[in-house]
């Protein structure tokens, strides 16, 4: 079992793969994005309480989840990086970190727009929002540490302590937040059994969901291609992409 | 296209940030690693 | 085996005090900024206003809290530049017994202080006195948290020249937890609520931090030989 | 036997690979005097074997226990503020060794009118002379040493060229970093050029 993942860990094998798989990931993402926020704006009727602001869940939620899944992949490629020194585990965490960075601010920003009309206040001390900040935070300083390291093996190395330890405090902090806080609203989707939210409501958020994720791996792909390119550099494989990037 | 589409019940200036902020991250979680890309080869094949 | 864990840790601590000794001016700094931080505060307010009282446990907190940062960048600095950290890491004895060692120091030489001084200083900005053992119990669980986090921070930054402005914004959103359950459990007392649970969830955070911690500024630390 | 042994071994620092493919192994009563320009790897080298750092590839065949092996970086591990009693002292605690044997080992270095002074006020033959008395506080077989005559003057590099004789006939090896050649009256000693 071991050396396939052995042989999808060497560089030139990911970025061949990554080359490959971007346009695909890329037109799944542009397809579930598409439906999902023209169903969003256009199919889902408006919210009987909110009306149309209920609206800005189709991009506050997913930037909201993902922001969160990111942080704990960018814990699960430290953790590799840390323990078994893999190049790949160590650009994936690299690479993850800005893009995570930038849903985190959306989730944050589009969190504040939504509560502008429904508490009528742009920042209230909610539990989720307030936990978004702290994450934000949490983003900051692993892209603040790896800037601050020069060598890039180290870097990412304490990179990937800083995430497993930041990893372990975010549901802490979240239920600090929440005990500190009773005003709570609860997660649309969440809510199995009863979701408060009707199908052609749903189905949209989903697909924005969905579509969100596949943005990201397309992102991610891209990212952890430059890194590669520059920690190989030298190497066969890196002159071989050279060439053919300028012919 | 309907006018109250535009003004989103009254909420427009919240909606249409919100979706036009979304784009903007879009596009730059886009582009970001296109240019640095474009740096990295140039840098690299500089060392050829 | 086991003589050797306890031998390193008493030598590192040993050597700790002693050299806290030898630069006394140091480790006075903490409790000096705690103090002025609390007056500034005062000075910020009209005078003997009463929602001083209120804001007690954040300002205390954030004091604290901000007074612990000051001696973090020195704690393995100096041994990582001299070539102390290398025999603690070719030692039979387990680095992290070291390191334990070393993060105990801090905390008995900042955080301790820190803690004790809460509860006259808290009086200063009107608190009620029934609530302050809930105060200094949430600073005394909390304090070692921010050594063991603000060690971890340490530990992350140390070969780097400009570590002091990375510190806080590595350690402030990692210590968050306790700031809202130690503040909250002496707001809880102020208002003659039981401050239990806050208190347990800090011991809890406590705990957790004492298992992983130490395991990963050991970590960290290795890390900066490469 | 040899005390320590590694085979293809690869040594890399800040993101760069030094040394590739090394095979080196040391036995009783040898000095391996590694040589080469700065930047060679001399440092990387000794830092791995000591187990300070990771290799990027390779394989210890035969690994020192660290109760075995005594390292002397280029920096002498003591803090400024501290008296060489107490910095040595330290390190016997650190390791567990008596500390009875800090007098005689301060004495035999010529230092021991020191050991109440900050290390501060020391020069760094003196400090260098503090550093080497850790070899002779705890009888260990390896000593890995990282340019120890930095700083020596010419009675000092007699008195290591001594101390290092009367090692490798106790049965100890050590493995030597150093732009000067070793000075005289040291036996076995073998030469390796780093490229």
């Amino acid at each position: 079992m071991w050396t396939w993942f052995h042989r999808l860990a060497s560089p030139p094998t990911f970025y061949r793969l990554a080359d490959r798989l971007v346009p695909w990931l890329g037109l799944l993402a542009a397809g579930l994005l598409g439906y999902g926020i023209f169903g969003g704006l256009l199919l889902a009727p408006a919210d009987y309480q909110q009306g149309d602001a209920f609206r800005i869940i189709y991009v506050h939620v997913p930037a909201a989840a993902l922001s969160l899944s990111v942080y704990v992949l960018m814990a699960a490629a430290g953790a590799v990086a840390v323990i078994w020194r893999i190049k790949l585990a160590e650009c994936v965490l690299v690479a993850a970190a800005p893009i995570g960075a930038s849903f985190t601010a959306l989730a944050l920003v589009t969190g504040m727009l939504w509560g502008k009309p429904m508490w009528g206040a742009y920042w209230v001390w909610d539990a989720r929002l307030t936990s978004e900040l702290i994450l934000l935070f949490l983003y900051a300083g692993v892209i603040g540490l790896n800037q601050a390291i020069e060598e890039p093996r180290a870097a990412a190395r304490a990179c990937g302590l800083l995430a497993l330890i930041g990893v372990i405090n975010v549901p802490i902090v979240h239920y600090s937040v929440e005990w500190w806080n009773s005003l709570h609203q609860g997660s649309t989707i969440l809510k199995l059994g009863r979701p408060n939210m009707s199908a052609d409501m749903a189905r949209p958020l989903y697909a924005a969901l969905l579509g969100t994720y596949c943005f990201f791996g397309v992102a991610l792909l891209r990212r952890v291609q430059n890194e590669l390119l520059l920690r190989e550099r030298g190497t066969a494989w890196v002159k071989e992409q050279l060439r053919s990037a300028h012919v | 296209m309907s006018s109250s589409f535009w003004n989103m019940g009254g909420y427009a200036v919240y909606v249409w940030g919100s979706y036009g902020l979304a784009a903007a991250v879009l596009a730059w979680n886009l582009l970001a690693p296109r240019l640095r890309r474009h740096d990295i080869l140039k840098e690299l094949s500089a060392e050829e | 085996m086991a003589a050797g864990v306890i031998g390193a840790f008493t030598a590192v601590l040993r050597r700790e005090l002693r050299l806290a000794a030898r630069a006394r001016a140091e480790w006075l700094m903490p409790p000096l900024f705690f103090v002025i931080v609390v007056t500034l505060f005062g000075l910020g307010a009209k005078p003997n206003d009463p929602l001083l009282a209120d804001f007690a446990p954040a300002i205390l907190w954030v004091g604290a809290l901000l007074a612990a940062l000051l001696t973090l960048e020195r704690l393995f600095r100096a041994d990582y530049e001299d070539g102390t950290l290398e025999q603690i890491f070719i030692a039979p004895a387990p680095a992290i017994a070291a390191i334990a060692a070393k993060l105990s120091a801090h905390w008995l030489l900042t955080g301790l202080p820190l803690a004790l001084l809460a509860a006259p200083l808290a009086a200063a900005l009107g608190f009620p006195s029934a609530a302050l053992p809930a105060l200094t119990a949430g600073l005394a669980l909390g304090t070692p948290v921010l050594s063991l986090i603000g060690g971890f921070a340490a530990a992350l930054t140390v070969g780097l020249p400009r570590a002091g402005v990375l510190l806080p914004l590595l350690v402030l959103p990692l210590v968050t937890p306790i700031v809202i359950f130690g503040a909250g459990a002496a707001r809880a007392a102020q208002s003659g609520l039981p401050a239990d649970a806050p208190l347990y969830f800090l011991a809890a955070v406590l705990v957790l931090g004492l298992t992983l911690l130490p395991w990963a500024t050991t970590a960290a630390l290795r890390n900066a030989f490469e | 036997m040899s005390l320590i042994a590694v085979e293809n071994l690869a040594v890399a620092r800040g993101g760069r690979t030094l040394l590739r493919g090394l095979d080196l192994a040391v036995q009783a009563g040898e000095v391996l005097h590694l040589r080469g320009g700065n930047g060679a790897g001399k440092t990387s080298l000794l830092e791995v074997l000591c187990g300070l750092r990771v290799p990027l590839e390779g394989a210890f065949r035969q690994r020192p226990e660290p109760q075995a092996l005594h390292w002397l970086g280029h920096k002498n591990a003591l803090n400024l503020a501290l008296t060489p009693l107490e910095n040595l002292g330290f390190w016997c605690g650190l390791n567990s060794v008596a500390e009875d044997a800090l007098l005689p080992v301060l004495q035999r270095l010529g230092i021991e009118r020191l050991r109440h002074r900050p290390c501060r006020t020391l020069s760094a033959g003196q400090k260098r002379r503090c550093a080497l008395a850790r070899l002779l506080l705890a009888p260990r077989p390896l000593w890995l040493l990282d340019e120890p005559l930095d700083g020596l003057d010419a009675q000092g590099l007699g008195l290591f060229a001594q101390l290092l004789a009367e090692h490798l006939g106790r049965g100890g090896a050590a493995i030597v970093t150093s732009h000067q050649p070793l000075p005289p009256g040291v036996p076995g000693v073998r030469e390796w050029q780093l490229a």
